[in-house]
């Protein structure tokens, strides 16, 4: 039996892929599994090709997986549209929709022969039991219920609930159509027999969200009294949490005419004393440069979530990437050190977040959470979180002596002035873009301008000690190292247990602080480094340049970069680790042989 | 207006000595703030004053309010979010004709669809102080200034008559010419319950024209008063815009009989409607269970 | 007698100081002299502080100079406003306005003993024969053409000039406040002679400019057509004399009504086929980062001049620094390379503006020119230039086979694609800020994306080989070493004529081309050395950190960076080398002896 | 008009297959410039065609035009910059309500006080189409979108009122109720020499309200000829435009009888008057000998 399964579907807008997905991933979390769902689309806003990916298991996961191991294609066209997103291996079961009249030994893949390929007369089974072939969905969820043991039950409980409004004959003519289904995968059983492990977990609560939710669901948490943004794909949904949520917690939002307003709005409302938040992806990133500067020199705490996607311009709009990585760190004119965060997953996506906070509030900073698509989109099944374990850091207002003659910008031994806010008896100052003395009052004083620089350079020098948000996977002492951030660092930790499974000796650094630099964290996992990879999805290997920019990187450390939207598969990185133990061994050799 | 004020203009005037050039139309302005709060009487701590770049906005500075000389042209979605995030405050964003109708030009329009309840003056001296004497969005068609040694050839901005069309609900002119009156339509502003827009002709001593000195500007003011303009005339005040320009019209353009509900006290409703149905922050993750 | 003098003057608003640093300036070009003269204001619009510097040399000069050799103060309390500006020195003869009252030998000067100390009755001199006190900077130009030998004539030929028009009894006032001035140094020679040797170059034609005028000229001298800008210190010289000049060569200007606007504008007019550019200082640069990544994904051609001060935000606006080095290379989300190009003075502005034009044009990508406030506004003496020497670049168009099924973005064995523009019969296509296949139509598929962004990455790889984009100074060999760019190279190459002077065995590399960074170039460069500075005005060590990012940096090389404002002397320069030699030696020394 | 026409509607129609959701607004729209262009006859390779981001700002890919899907709000500054380097092109805009009145929304009045000849057209559905279905600046008070669950609270920007206030020289309105007139008036903006606005009321058959549909807004829809409206009163032109969004107003609203001069052809005046005065470019450094 099976611990663990992915599936990969695809089908025309019509087929209700998505939904069908969503069914399995509730269902499985009903039965107690982990699960992750991934969805993807054409560029068509209706009526294109949508497919998503669904990976099960009876272990918590962190990443969608590589290969399929089930795949179902409700058409070929479409399939074929999400080579990247759905690979198929020889280890894949092929299920597909025989109206194609495709011959189960002609199905247009390339280069591979699946495990076993079948037909299935979805549409006409779905037309027979519930009358129209917009069942084909639950088909599909009763042919997984019967060949792989996964929602059995708890798919048609799911379907009742969302349709109990609209009926009993509907839900009828579903129950129909899934039992056909299974009734199907009973009837035709798989060579191999693929059914997953029942789940121990069974019957315990699961929450299930993706990282934009669960992203507006910690700021939230955290005290975010105010959001101002702009729609933009994949980071839109943060703003729609807000105009759901925020008004019970006694905040507002504010969907701006433009993210230089919504970013704008924001500042505003820290300056008023609220902690506060915009979200965008990177167009808007771009354009809500100068503000982020003003919230850095006027030291106002600010947190800015960037959903990464496939860049430059417009680029690709509906695909991952972490090529933002440089935008976060550097733009915005001037000598300025924002913090950038990233989370890895749809669970730590809480912590981030109220990190980010904290981090804002403390230092009296713009701070950056660099999501990406496929986290902020991905669906995960989560145990429940003790939010109790989580401290709440507010900025440091100033009282008493403070307000004596109260000095805004005062240089202090940590380089954090106590933060007044309108409202606040004593407490007036005049915030500004503009270089400024202790009390606020503008100067264009050159000795000025370095003391500021220097406190608003320094008070970030604690951040870099943060040895708890960077985390160390695999043996401390292993020779060969990985380095990945953000959804990438899921598929490397699967990468590593794998390498691990193949007794490779490796670790993985997964920083969730990406700048500033935390030089010292890096040079301490470096010390048992021969050789490294430095794996992002960026072109320019931006990663990998920013940490040269601040580190010595053993020479044996090298990158493995990509552009966006080609998903990294957790094996081809093992095999990358492979070819790296090899030149490790080959280097040893040498130093055995005489020398030249 | 109670007969007492508990607070003086004197207690608006910060200890920052103003850098404008002697004579700077910007002097009046801060004057007639100063005395516009003094009759409102809400204390300096319980105001937040926003500008952008400019000369004219360096005058949140001058005041004992709590302030804000932020970036060129943003001083309204910043001014947006102090009041939503505390709409107790009372709240003035302030800045130059460039500042407003040119970078910062995209905003006003949604900050009056809105109604968000915000005082905005505009020190309209129809050139770029700041940067030395480039063409403004409001400078004349056919105007020689370091920019256009040839002449513009732009008509300019109608701010009153534009502020009208998108729907603000209190629009007037005033001008250093008349300083009470300036006062006085400043406090009428910000008495005002919604976006209130006061455009000043503040002649710039250092660039501007002739024409657009204290002199020049008496020569073609006009009060609305005198001329009998009805200010719930929204009709009438949109044809007496359309002389900015030509006529400096002082004094009230319209103010909306009915003032609409503000931004800040929909919010406000629908946070009380709806905090019943806030979880406990703690549990706020129980929204993700599926049930 | 004097090859080298460096004057400085300071007073209120009104004084003139400026107006009379450019009658010096123009004077002792119509003798023959080079020249340099920078200016510095106080924040008020008028009636503030004011100073200038002027530094006049028989032989060609680079930079501003260090230390005053001659201040003159028309008051105190502005003097002494400019204390970074204008250092004072023991080996400064100081001249100051009597009417102060203050003695000369209780000049508040803290800290130093000039070389001399001179009260004279500016004021009183002015009054009595002109009339009025707004004649005390032609006292002052008496004053100076008496006791340094500059300006006996050209100078009172330049004032009739100009004051033609206002009549002659003006400029016979002025004649007899010079004269005064004049006759007052006759009468008081200085303690030790400073006069100025007469210039072997007298009566050759002398160009004076600064860097803003200087640029726009190159600009339209390479065939610029369309200005889009907005104006902002101290950028806005470059819109203006577009506005002057641009028309009577068929091109067209617009002051925008924002940066965004602007740029737009000038992408448009790209596109419509002709050569444009923007001019901006740091907060454009921010609001101009989401249509330089469109510009770079479209590949259009465009020139982008940052002129730098102070940051972060509004920060010090009438200063200089060069800290949107980051913002330049880096600012704008995704993966993109944009080359940054930095002129060191104004002379150098033509040459370097016609490469960003060259660059953008072959490349087809917008170019960024790191000017900053110091080259932008200050004028410099420059002997004429032969124009004829410089190579215009235009843009690669599609021509016959091209234009039959044209391919905008055609994969070639350069990587660049010939261009088209409307009106251009066959080459129609869609230009656009999504990822798109080679004919310019949209996709969202990650190879493609892959192959584009190789594309736009690998064209620029020849750039980096362009080493007529790097100058080396000094001993090529030199075991210590320096590396600066923008103004501060003129600076440096100051420190390494007084350091050679000093017996040190040092180089000096300027790179004219900051990004992308040319591996090779550093790499020789570093062959030989094994101290160095790397010499910039940002706080942060952007220039230190962009290198370091590319290139492994000898161990002993340092940076020495510094914020904005306050300027590099260059002694402090030579200190440092100083400092850096006894390093080496310490350490050779350490060679010597028996390892422990 | 001539006899014979050289260009058809399908020389202007690309090969690219619009992805537009089926029974989108804006397969009408393309259709009506196609045939709008046909009429004008001039050659696709003589026309540029910009636009932003969003459904609506594809419509650039799907002529035969130069095309330029720029990036959100910023079709107008690209499309002035390609007008002012090569006037002889014939230049159109086009974008969304979200594109053009929000982000955007502070180019249009600079374009318009420039008159600079290009033919702006939005396609106006109340909603942000491409980004699924969020409130837009022309959404009625009250609505409920992804970003508006308990409902606007900001009233709509009137498009046409603005523009009108702005001084565009031509102002109409058209819808995919009525193909022809749509055509029509987008022909007719074309050939106003200056700057033309036309707002299209295009349904978004996925996130759109009923009311928005074709069936809705032919009930709405009034045209401006058969109410005997005058085109060449601009009073009476802002008047009927105040009725956007209760009536759907279709055909001209204003068309400036005296048109100004536009922004290129003041460009082309000064460049012709000035050309004289040019120091051959090699010798451009004179300027900076004083003598
Ligand atoms: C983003 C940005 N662009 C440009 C500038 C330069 N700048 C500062 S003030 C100003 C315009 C000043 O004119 P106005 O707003 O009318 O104010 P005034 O000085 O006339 O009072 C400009 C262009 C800036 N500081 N920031
Ligand atoms: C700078 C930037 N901000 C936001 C977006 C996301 N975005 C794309 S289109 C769009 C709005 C679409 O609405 P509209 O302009 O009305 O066009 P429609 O799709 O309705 O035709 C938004 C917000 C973006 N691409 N770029
Ligand atoms: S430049 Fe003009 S606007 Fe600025 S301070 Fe001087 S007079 Fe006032
Ligand atoms: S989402 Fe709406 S606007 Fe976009 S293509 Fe579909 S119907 Fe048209
Ligand atoms: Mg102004
Ligand atoms: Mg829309």
């Amino acid at each position: 039996m099976r611990k663990d399964l992915v599936f990969g579907m695809a089908g025309s807008g019509g087929d209700g892929i998505v939904s069908a997905g969503d069914s399995l991933l509730q269902a499985a979390a009903a039965e107690g599994y982990h699960g992750v769902m991934t969805k993807s689309f054409g560029s068509q806003i209706r009526g294109g090709e949508s497919s998503c990916r669904v990976r099960i298991a009876t272990e918590p996961i962190l990443n969608p997986g590589g290969n399929l191991d089930v795949a179902v294609a409700l058409n070929w066209e479409d399939f074929l549209k999400f080579g990247a997103e759905l690979p198929v291996s020889g280890n894949t079961v092929v299920i597909y929709e025989a109206a194609t009249g495709i011959k189960e030994t002609e199905i247009p893949l390339v280069g591979v022969t699946p495990l076993q390929v079948i037909a299935v007369p979805i549409a006409a089974m779905a037309k027979e039991t519930a009358g129209t072939e917009r069942a084909k969905n639950t088909v599909v969820l009763g042919l997984i219920a019967g060949w792989f043991g996964i929602g059995a039950v708890a798919v048609m409980k799911g379907i009742r609930k969302k349709l109990a409004k609209k009926g009993e004959e509907l839900v009828n003519a579903n129950q129909r159509a899934f039992d056909a289904g299974r009734a199907f995968a009973m009837e035709h059983p798989l060579k191999t027999s693929m059914a997953v492990m029942p789940s121990e977990t069974k019957g315990q609560v699961k929450l299930i969200t993706d990282g934009n939710d669960m992203c507006a669901a910690a700021a939230i948490f955290a005290g975010c009294q105010f959001f101002g943004g702009y729609p933009i794909t994949p980071s839109t949904e943060i703003m729609q949490f807000f105009t759901d949520h925020v008004w019970k917690y006694g905040g507002a939002v504010l969907q701006a005419e433009d993210e230089i307003a919504g970013i704008g709005a924001a500042v505003g409302a820290s300056f008023a004393g609220k902690k506060s938040m915009t979200a965008t992806s990177g167009p808007g990133l771009s354009l809500k440069s100068e503000m982020m500067g003003l919230a850095s020199i006027a030291e106002l705490p600010l947190v800015i979530v960037d959903v990464q996607r496939g860049g430059p311009s417009t680029g690709l709009p509906t695909k991952t990437e972490q090529s933002d990585l440089f935008a976060a760190c550097f733009s915005a004119h001037g000598d300025v050190i924002r913090p950038v965060l990233a989370p890895t997953s749809v669970a730590d996506t809480f912590r981030i977040t109220i990190e980010a906070f904290n981090i804002a509030e403390y230092y009296q900073t713009p701070v950056i959470i660099l999501s990406d698509q496929e986290i902020a989109s991905r669906k995960e099944t989560l145990d429940p979180i003790d939010t109790s374990q989580f401290k709440i850091i507010n900025r440091q207002e100033p009282h008493g002596a403070d307000l004596v003659d109260y000095k805004r910008f005062k240089q202090t031994d940590n380089h954090i002035s106590p933060i007044s806010h309108p409202g606040m008896l004593g407490g007036t100052y005049l915030a500004s873009g503009i270089e400024h003395v202790e009390s606020g009052a503008p100067t264009n004083s050159g000795s000025v301008h370095q003391r500021m620089n220097d406190k608003r350079t320094k008070k970030f020098d604690p951040l870099k000690d943060r040895k708890d948000l960077f985390e160390v996977l695999g043996n401390p002492d292993a020779p060969i190292a990985m380095i990945a951030w953000g959804s990438i660092a899921g598929v490397c930790r699967e990468a590593l247990a794998m390498a691990q499974a193949e007794g490779l000796n490796v670790k993985l650094l997964v920083p969730y602080l990406l700048y500033p630099v935390a030089e010292g964290v890096y040079n301490e996992f470096f010390t048992s480094v021969q050789k490294g990879l430095i794996i992002e999805q960026t072109h320019l290997a931006q990663t990998f340049k920013l940490l040269r920019m601040h580190i010595d990187l053993p020479k044996g450390v090298k990158s493995l970069a990509r552009s966006g939207a080609n998903p990294f598969l957790p094996g081809e990185i093992v095999a990358a680790l492979h070819h790296l133990l090899s030149e490790l061994q080959r280097s040893h050799e040498g130093q055995l042989q005489p020398q030249e | 207006m109670s007969a007492t004020c508990e607070f003086q203009a004197k207690d608006y005037k910060s200890d920052l000595k103003p850098i404008w050039c002697p004579g700077c139309g910007d002097f009046s302005v801060v004057q007639g703030i100063y005395r516009a709060l003094a009759a409102i009487g809400r204390p300096p701590h319980e105001i937040a004053f926003v500008s952008g770049i400019g000369c004219s906005s360096r005058i949140p500075g001058y005041t004992t309010a709590y302030g804000f000389n932020s970036v060129h042209g943003r001083s309204l979605p910043i001014a947006q979010g102090i009041k939503l995030a505390n709409p107790d405050l009372l709240v003035l964003a302030a800045g130059g004709d460039g500042d407003g109708f040119s970078i910062g030009g995209g905003h006003i329009a949604h900050l009056i669809r809105r109604n968000v309840d915000i005082t905005y003056i505009v020190m309209d001296n129809q050139i770029y102080g700041l940067t030395k004497g480039q063409l403004s969005p409001t400078s004349q068609k056919g105007r020689v200034t370091c920019t256009s040694r040839f002449g513009s050839l732009e008509e300019p901005v109608n701010p009153l008559l534009y502020v009208l069309a998108y729907g603000a609900g209190f629009v007037a002119q005033a001008s250093p010419t008349d300083l009470a009156g300036m006062a006085a339509v400043i406090e009428e502003a910000i008495r005002y319950p919604g976006f209130a827009f006061v455009n000043i002709q503040s002649p710039c001593v250092t660039y501007g024209e002739e024409a657009q000195q204290i002199r020049g500007l008496k020569a073609i003011s006009e009060s609305l008063v005198s001329l009998g303009h009805n200010p719930a005339d929204r009709l009438a005040a949109m044809d007496l815009a359309q002389h900015y320009g030509e006529k400096m019209h002082l004094g009230v353009f319209y103010r909306n009989p009915e003032p609409a509900p503000t931004y800040d006290a929909l919010v406000r409703e629908r946070q009380a409607l709806l905090s019943k149905d806030a979880l406990p922050k703690e549990n706020i993750l129980d929204l993700f269970i599926k049930k």
